[in-house]
């Protein structure tokens, strides 16, 4: 009873989140199209997109591979949402996350990834390689001002458990990690930009280059999944983010005020930068945000 | 019991007699002298034997009626008995040998033999002083006439030279007796010892000149250019006379002589012999003539007799063991090789391909060069570790490093010549003559090594810790190698079944060494199914499979340093034979060796020095080391060239990508943990957790660090599917280093965890990876492509393997992670930590390109039809699969008994990880492999059928119906992209990848090679000048002693 | 000019080594204990007037048996190496003086008296088996000498080697079954002092050791003197 | 003293003859000096009281070895001549 | 100074001087022959040395004959011992003398030069 109980308030979690997601990219593509002097699409385009995509009928496969890549990469996504608490001091909307702490979640994510990797790899289509290949390269230095950042707050707060990273940061702005270790949430935060594929770091679709980067190959459901997942994953990384540095969320709007604000932080600087290449990226990824990231942990060392 | 003077009597008598026989008589004269020959073996052997076991006592051989001093005396002990025996043998051997080229020159040539044969059992046994030197003279001119038996220029030459080098010897020498008779008023040797005359100067002297003769007949380094020529130039049996025969005499000779000069001619004696072994070997790495370079090896073995004479009073009564394993095995091994090299008739040792036209003579010379190298189970491996031991005991550590160095050399130009020989290029056109007279004296003296390595055994201190039964066994497989492979298999198979359930029971209360045994044992049980599927009779593969697999046991079971190392040698040999075995991989194997046998000697070292002031041998004895500094760091390298630490890496990725397929995971998933295992005793000797803050661990997590970043980065640039492997394999020991070096106790679970990973990961990838290979016959990855088709077994198994490797939930991979963090925020060690990490996001680039190159991506036509790999490597992977997801969900099996065990013993008493049910915590966080499993399995399987639902009209499409703008290329070779997949990465952070290991190495190789060349240079080739160094020799020896 | 340098300091330093040894010398006054013994004692032993020959054949008779044996080696050796040389074609060598020939016919047989007399009597007077094995082979250069173009039969003098050698050593193992041990010169009997037939085996030993080392030393010279009447077209 | 002048002068003579051996240019001449480097040592040795080694130094060391000597020299000689 | 001035004295430092000048022409000499040669002298030295030694003034022969009589023998010879090992060098001496000149003819067959520089085919 205490699991089916559970079942649905994760559940009913999930449809917050995901329709939330997909509203958020409609309001921030529509930002972005005002910001560029363009009308842009409706905020509910997402939603038809996605409802399209399921619709179609005639679907095409490269393989075992290729129809699994999609269920990996949702599985990453919805993965993530279940080890995640979302909000702060309430049990039933903590979801599966007594199973593992922050290293989980970090690593889980790794899991869509490869799906998508392999998926797309099954394809046959060079793109998608193409763009895998940089999405991994771009991502190993992403990861690393991260890894810096949660290191430095796994100190801070000597505890790798998420919640209680949460609960370290309640009563107050001036609890929140942003001002008590502000050089791991700058790290943190920049690695975020990457972490959205958004320019600069948007390489890995790189619509001049590469139509639509390692989806290539994938439309009709397949797409709808993968489409399905993106809205989660934003949304839900954005969470990750409020919780860690942020103070996290007591109530669902607060949650959904925080996130979005994460999220446009990243789209705001993808207004402003012009896109790296790869090569370009991983250096600067590898200097100034690992550089900060030291800094964070230096001086808690100290 | 026959009279010694009989000797002399038969051959003598036997010379003289075939003057008498007419020049066609050859057949005749080979008969009378082979049993003239055989006559003294008896009496000589029959001495040894009665003396030994107690039924006579040694017996002074009076002539002329009167006693000595007045007369010339000859005495029959054990020493002499036992070198007349290995004389006569060798006499009688060597003419068996020797036989077809004297009959060529007549009855003549026959006599001389004799002759010489009758001298050298002179010189064994005169103790007057004189007749020593009349019958050193005979030696000289019969060696000088059976030099001349192969009538080439070349052998005139080194004639000459030998003459007048060893005629100023003498000249030396009879100067000396001259002096001797004059101070001592006696030529009897014991008569002079006795009257203890050495008190005036001019005495002194006398016996000055007198030992340096000997010294120089033993031809020291640099003194020796005359011998090498010799060497180089005469016939192979002659040269094995030489080596073993003259130079056996000889070293009696000094024995016998050396209580005429006062104590400091022992020092003197090591000094030279030091010099000699060390310079010797040194220069033999350029050398590549094969005779030569056997003198080189030669004259270098018998400098480290001469060592281990100088340290006679510290050897105490070890001495006679010690000195018994190098001799015996120096003669034995050095005819046996010089016989091999006049059977190959091959100038150049890159010639030596040619051998493997015999299995028996490739066999012999394989034993002939392990026993000189000193490798267990032959003699001299008993003798080097004894004489180091106690040299270790009186502190003399510069000693033993110049012992180990000199070994180091010699065993790198012997490798590199074992490695010509099983690999070298070989034509087709030439076979290998073997006439039976020419082998039967190697294998005779092959056996005998056997025989001797018994001895040496029984004689040494920790001999009897030995199981001996695993080593007969071993013998076994070479006896039945020609049975088909499938059989020996099974043996093979079944006697490690059978070794696993009998070791159980001994070792069940330690969970450490459970750990690792089951990783040696299940691992090679389970990669030795995959030897299945080869077809015929894999000769000499089983052997030194069996002999790696015990050996790596042995570091497990072993309770003494001295089973330890044993282990470990064995270990390095088996498993040198099994990467040669590849097809490209004589210059890896060749790496892998230098690396292994500088290690191991790093090893011997640093127990040599744990060992110094205290009395037992036990393992623990290392943290008690009066030096730990040096100790520690020692052992720590010699483990780390094990482990491919970066640095001392770069033998590891050729060596296990040019391996047979089915080697690979022996090689890369099993045989590294042994070099795990040495760092674990090694740290736990060490202290444990109170050790923690030791300097030594604190630079070692650094290394663990860079090493797993840069083995993950070299991974990512590789094409080869098998390197790729083998670099992660670097980095992956990197990891479990770094884990080890916190000396924490959550640092250790995560360190075992790594270990069990990657031998359940790595082995895995290495048997599918060597499957794939196996049936597209190359390595190269971008030649792949698309055989996710034709083989979906392997590609399930790569998936799991990759998914565990790179850490990715739910698989037992992101335990280690999980377990990783925490002690790294635990210890404090951030910021290597974050390099480590780099290094694990690194993982994925190569995964994905393993992965997606071979299996996923474009399928080449020239593939369309192969099979799936071979059912008998497809077995092993599910059983390694399925022990994966057991880890996976349940960790807490294994990590529960692990972490207790650390926890109760001394070592790590604060417990960091607790266990509730299947949940760990620490105080940091927590992990619930069970659940996590569940959460996730339960989803995809949910998202699986909804996905099923929603796409079940979906139709598969052919290779080439892909999305493309515009024209699009038809082949799929264009089409694959794999071909320096990450050059943008390369772009970025290639300068981290520079092979600055390989450079440094190279350049040191290089330079090694050109001081050796350029010291080879001294050798003028000049007879005059080696007279001239000869003179110097003397002076400077005078120098150094007055 | 380096080299030779080199050389002068090495010469040097080796002189000054052995300064050391031989300005250690003095003169002695009497005879060791070894000496004295072969002087007193030794007399009675063995029986020989000529101390030298009582050291040489029984004291030292290994030795002994050794420098036979060298000679023989080298012999042998010198035969294997020369081997090669003989077979080209005998050129015929210019006649030797008529008055060389026919003093070579009076002198020959009187010569080869003198060498077996020295080592019959070596153990008497001065000489003994080299000296008188010398003097032997010197009648073969005479001969050579003369007749320069006679062949002298290399299988005669093996034979005389073969056999001393092999009669040497009967003797000396004699010596090991009937008399104290390996060459003791007892195994005849020791005789009257001063006479021929006296010294036990020792001038029977001695003249096998002439006769041998007289064969040896004209197997080298004849095989040194082979090289001469050669043509070889090799050179 | 008279036996010590005369021997005095015999190893003056030697050591001239070893220093013509060694350092005269004639093959032959050094041959002969070394030759009679030997005869003199046989006749030094006659007034060192040892007769035995006097006659085989005379016979031996100086005749047999100096006949050994010319047989070689002669026929390097006569190959010389002939090319 | 008398006393230096007896026979072992001379003889002794007339062998050590052979010695030197045979030494040293066995390294200095290019012509095989030469060293050849050399090598007797410093032979003959030997010889000379070991006679010397075995000298004892105003004594004779070891032969007992009319001079000496046989019961003092010890008081009037000189010792035999080194004579008889001077014998045996001899004979070894010559024995490798021939042996190193058949060498070097072989040798000098070859390669037409007594040249000890030219004879280096083998080094290294």
């Amino acid at each position: 009873m205490e699991l089916v109980k559970k079942i649905g308030f994760v559940l009913l979690g999930l449809f917050i989140i995901l329709n939330w997601g997909l509203i958020m990219s409609g309001i921030i593509r529509k930002i972005i199209a005002r910001l560029g002097m363009r009308r842009g699409i409706k905020v509910f385009q997402p939603y038809i997109n996605l409802i399209k995509n399921y619709s179609i009928r005639s679907q095409i496969s490269h393989g075992v591979m290729f129809y699994l890549g999609p269920v990996f990469r949702l599985s990453g996504g919805i993965g993530i949402f279940l080890f995640m608490p979302l909000i702060h001091g309430s049990e039933l909307w903590s979801n599966f996350s007594f199973t593992g702490d922050l290293i989980l979640i970090a690593y889980f994510a790794f899991f869509g990834m490869l799906g998508m990797a392999l998926g797309a790899g099954e394809g046959g289509h060079p793109y998608s390689a193409i763009g895998i290949s940089r999405g991994l390269a771009q991502f190993t230095a992403i990861e690393l001002p991260l890894t810096l950042a949660i290191i430095s707050i796994a100190i801070q707060y000597n505890t790798l458990s998420i919640s209680e990273i949460v609960a370290a940061q309640q009563g107050g702005i001036q609890n929140w990690t942003l001002v008590t270790n502000p050089f791991a949430t700058v790290a943190a935060m920049i690695s975020f930009l990457g972490a959205m594929g958004h320019s600069p770091f948007s390489v890995v679709m790189a619509p001049q280059e590469i139509p639509i980067g390692p989806p290539t190959e994938y439309h009709g459901t397949f797409l709808g999944i993968l489409q399905t997942n993106r809205a989660i994953l934003h949304v839900i990384e954005a969470v990750l983010y409020m919780n860690l540095f942020f103070g996290g969320a007591t109530n669902w709007g607060i949650l959904i005020l925080k996130s979005f604000l994460v999220y446009f932080w990243s789209v705001f600087v993808g207004m402003v930068f012009p896109r790296f290449r790869v090569d370009q990226s991983i250096p600067w990824l590898l200097k100034l945000p690992v550089l900060i990231g030291i800094i964070a942990i230096a001086l808690l060392i100290i | 019991m026959v009279s010694p003077i009989y000797i002399i009597a038969i051959l003598l008598g036997m010379a003289f007699m075939l003057g008498l026989l007419s020049k066609s008589g050859t057949r005749i004269a080979g008969i009378l002298t082979s049993v003239s020959l055989a006559l003294p073996v008896y009496i000589s052997i029959s001495w040894f034997i009665q003396i030994l076991s107690g039924n006579a006592d040694a017996i002074t051989i009076f002539t002329a009626g009167s006693v000595p001093p007045f007369s010339i005396n000859l005495v029959m002990g054990l020493e002499e008995a036992f070198f007349t025996s290995a004389i006569n043998i060798l006499g009688l051997l060597g003419f068996i040998y020797l036989s077809a080229d004297l009959k060529k020159q007549g009855v003549r040539a026959m006599a001389l033999y004799l002759v010489l044969i009758m001298g050298l059992n002179v010189v064994v046994m005169t103790r007057d002083i004189f007749n020593l030197f009349v019958f050193m003279e005979i030696v000289t001119i019969a060696v000088a006439g059976l030099i001349y038996l192969k009538n080439d220029n070349q052998s005139k030459e080194a004639g000459f030279k030998y003459l007048v080098a060893v005629g100023i010897i003498s000249l030396f020498f009879l100067i000396g007796i001259g002096f001797f008779y004059f101070y001592g008023g006696t030529l009897n040797i014991d008569g002079f010892i006795a009257a203890n005359s050495v008190v005036v100067k001019g005495a002194t002297i006398a016996i000055f000149f007198i030992i340096i003769s000997i010294i120089l007949e033993l031809k020291p380094f640099p003194a020796n250019g005359w011998a090498l020529d010799v060497y180089q130039a005469a016939t192979p049996g002659v040269s094995a006379l030489i080596s073993s025969g003259t130079a056996t005499a000889s070293i009696f000779v000094l024995y016998k002589l050396l209580p005429l000069g006062s104590e400091i001619w022992l020092q003197i004696l090591t000094v030279v012999g030091a010099v000699t072994f060390l310079g010797s070997n040194f220069l033999g790495i350029s050398q590549k003539n094969t005779n030569r370079l056997l003198g080189y090896s030669s004259i270098g073995q018998v400098g480290l007799l001469m060592m281990v004479i100088g340290f006679m009073p510290q050897l105490g009564s070890a001495f006679k063991m010690i000195f018994f394993s190098v001799f015996i095995s120096h003669f034995l091994a050095k005819a046996g090789l010089f016989w091999l090299s006049g059977i190959v008739k091959k100038e150049s040792i890159t010639d030596w391909g040619i051998l493997r036209g015999s299995n028996i003579a490739l066999f012999l010379f394989g034993i002939f060069l392990f026993a000189l190298v000193g490798f267990p189970p032959f003699p001299s491996f008993y003798g080097k570790w004894q004489m180091v031991m106690e040299l270790a005991g009186t502190g003399r550590f510069i000693w033993i490093v110049i012992i180990l160095l000199g070994s180091f050399f010699e065993g790198l130009y012997l490798f590199r010549w074992l490695g010509y020989a099983i690999k070298g290029e070989k034509s087709n056109e030439e076979k290998l003559q073997i006439p039976w007279d020419k082998i039967v004296p190697p294998f005779i003296f092959g056996i005998s090594l056997f025989i001797a390595a018994y001895y040496a055994n029984s004689m040494s201190v920790y001999g009897n810790t030995i199981n001996l039964i695993p080593l007969v066994f071993i013998l076994l497989l070479f006896v039945i190698d020609f049975l088909p492979a499938y059989i020996k298999n099974t043996i093979t198979i079944g006697a490690m079944v059978y070794y696993a359930v009998n070791l159980y029971p001994s070792i069940s209360d330690d969970t450490l060494r459970v750990v690792f045994a089951a990783i040696f044992l299940i691992g090679g049980i389970l990669t030795m199914i995959a030897g299945y599927s080869v077809k015929g009779k894999r000769k000499g593969f089983f052997p030194f499979a069996v002999m790696m697999y015990f050996g790596l046991i042995g570091l497990i079971e072993a309770e003494n340093l001295f089973q330890f190392f044993f282990a470990w040698e064995l270990m390095t040999l088996g498993s040198y034979i099994l990467i040669i075995r590849g097809k490209f991989s004589m210059k890896h194997a060749f790496n892998y060796m230098l690396f292994s046998l500088g290690g191991a000697y790093l090893i011997f070292l640093g127990i040599a020095m744990s060992s110094f002031g205290n009395t037992s041998l036990d393992i623990g004895i290392i943290g008690l080391s009066t030096m730990p500094g040096w100790s520690y760091t020692l052992l720590a390298i010699g483990f780390l060239t094990k482990t491919a630490a970066l640095g001392l890496h770069i033998w590891l990725p050729g060596a296990h990508a040019e391996a047979e397929s089915d080697v690979s995971p022996m090689v890369s998933g099993i045989l590294l943990k042994g070099g795990v295992f040495g760092l674990i005793v090694l740290f736990l000797a060490m202290g444990g957790e109170q050790a923690a803050s030791h300097p030594l661990l604190y630079s070692l997590g650094w290394l663990g660090a860079i090493t797993a970043l840069g083995g993950n980065l070299l991974a990512v640039f590789q094409e080869d599917a098998k390197r790729l492997l083998a670099y992660s394999s670097v980095a992956n020991l990197g990891y479990i280093l770094f884990a080890l070096a916190f000396m924490t106790n959550i640092g250790w679970l995560s360190a075992l965890t790594y270990s069990i990973n990657h031998f359940l990961f790595k082995t895995l990838l290495f048997l599918a990876i060597g499957g794939v290979v196996l049936r597209v016959k190359t390595h190269n990855m971008y030649e792949m492509g698309g055989l996710i088709k034709q083989m979906p077994w392997s590609f399930i198994a790569v998936l799991i393997g990759i998914i565990t490797l790179a850490g990715i939930p739910p698989l037992s991979g992101y335990a280690g992670k999980w377990l990783f963090y925490n002690a790294v925020i635990t210890k404090g060690w951030y910021f290597q930590g974050v390099l480590v990490f780099f290094a694990g996001t690194i993982a994925f680039l190569y995964c994905f390109k393993l992965i997606y190159s071979v299996f996923l991506g474009q399928p080449k036509d020239r593939f369309r039809k192969v099979k799936e790999a071979p059912i008998w490597y497809l077995i092993p992977q599910f059983i390694l699969i399925i022990g994966i997801m057991i880890f996976s969900a349940r960790p807490d099996l294994v990590l529960k008994p692990i972490g207790a065990l650390l926890t109760q013993s001394s070592y790590f008493p604060s417990d960091s990880l607790s266990w509730e049910n299947v949940t760990a915590s620490t105080n940091l966080g927590y992990w619930s492999g069970y659940k996590i499993m569940l959460v996730i399995g339960v989803m995809f399987a949910v998202l699986l059928v909804w996905l099923m639902y929603m796409s079940r009209k979906t139709q598969k499409v052919k290779q080439f119906n892909i999305v493309y703008a515009g024209e699009r290329p038809f082949t799929p070779e264009t089409t694959h992209f794999s071909h320096n997949m990450f050059s943008h990465y390369y772009k970025a952070l290639g300068f981290l990848s520079a092979p600055l290991a390989t450079r440094f190495w190279n350049i040191t190789n290089d330079i090694t090679h050109r001081i050796a060349d350029g010291s080879k240079r001294l050798y003028t080739g000049n007879g005059q000048t080696y007279l001239a160094v000869i003179m110097a020799y003397i002076i400077i020896i005078y120098l150094i002693m007055f | 000019m380096l080299r030779n340098s080199l050389r002068v300091i090495i010469i040097a330093a080796l002189g000054w080594i052995l300064f050391q040894v031989y300005s250690g010398y003095s003169s002695r006054d009497e005879l060791n204990e070894l000496a004295g013994y072969y002087a007193t004692e030794g007399l009675s032993e063995v029986g020989a007037a000529n101390l030298v020959t009582s050291v040489v054949v029984t004291y030292r008779g290994l030795d002994t048996l050794g420098e036979v044996t060298i000679l023989f080696l080298t012999a042998l050796i010198i035969g294997l190496m020369l081997k090669a040389e003989h077979r080209g074609d005998r050129t015929r060598l210019r006649e030797s003086s008529e008055f060389l020939v026919t003093a070579s016919h009076v002198l020959l047989p009187v010569i080869f008296m003198v060498g077996v007399y020295i080592f019959i009597n070596g153990h008497l007077t001065p000489g003994g088996g080299f000296q008188g094995g010398a003097i032997l082979a010197s009648t073969l250069i005479l001969m050579l000498l003369s007749f320069t173009n006679s062949k002298i039969s290399h299988k005669v003098l093996e034979i005389t080697e073969s056999v001393s050698g092999i009669s040497f050593i009967v003797l000396g193992i004699l010596g090991v079954i009937l008399a104290g041990g390996f060459l003791d010169n007892k195994i005849l009997p020791l005789g009257e002092f001063g006479k021929l037939f006296s010294a036990g085996a020792i001038p029977v030993i001695y003249s096998f050791i002439g006769l041998k080392v007289g064969a040896e030393l004209s197997t080298i010279i004849l095989e040194f003197n082979q090289i001469q009447g050669t043509d070889d077209k090799s050179l | 003293m008279i036996y010590s002048i005369i021997v005095l002068i015999l190893s003056l003579i030697m050591l001239v003859m070893a220093l013509v051996a060694i350092h005269h240019k004639s093959l032959q001449i050094a041959v002969i000096a070394s030759g009679i480097i030997s005869l003199f040592a046989s006749v030094v040795y006659i007034f060192l009281a040892a007769p035995d080694v006097a006659i085989t130094e005379a016979s031996i060391g100086s005749a047999l070895t100096v006949i050994i000597f010319f047989y070689v020299l002669n026929k390097i000689r006569h190959s010389d001549a002939k090319e | 100074m008398t006393n230096l001035f007896s026979i072992e004295y001379i003889t002794i430092f007339t062998s050590f001087a052979l010695l030197v000048l045979g030494l040293w022409g066995i390294i200095s000499q290019k012509n095989i022959f030469k060293i050849i040669i050399s090598f007797s002298i410093v032979n003959t030295s030997i010889h000379l040395l070991l006679v010397s030694l075995a000298y004892i003034r105003n004594r004779t022969a070891p032969i007992i004959d009319s001079a000496v009589d046989r019961v003092n023998a010890a008081e009037k010879v000189v010792d035999p011992v080194p004579h008889a090992l001077v014998l045996t060098a001899i004979v070894i001496g010559i024995g490798i003398t021939a042996l190193m000149l058949s060498y070097a003819f072989t040798m000098y067959k070859q390669h037409k030069t007594l040249d000890i520089n030219q004879y280096k085919s083998l080094k290294w």
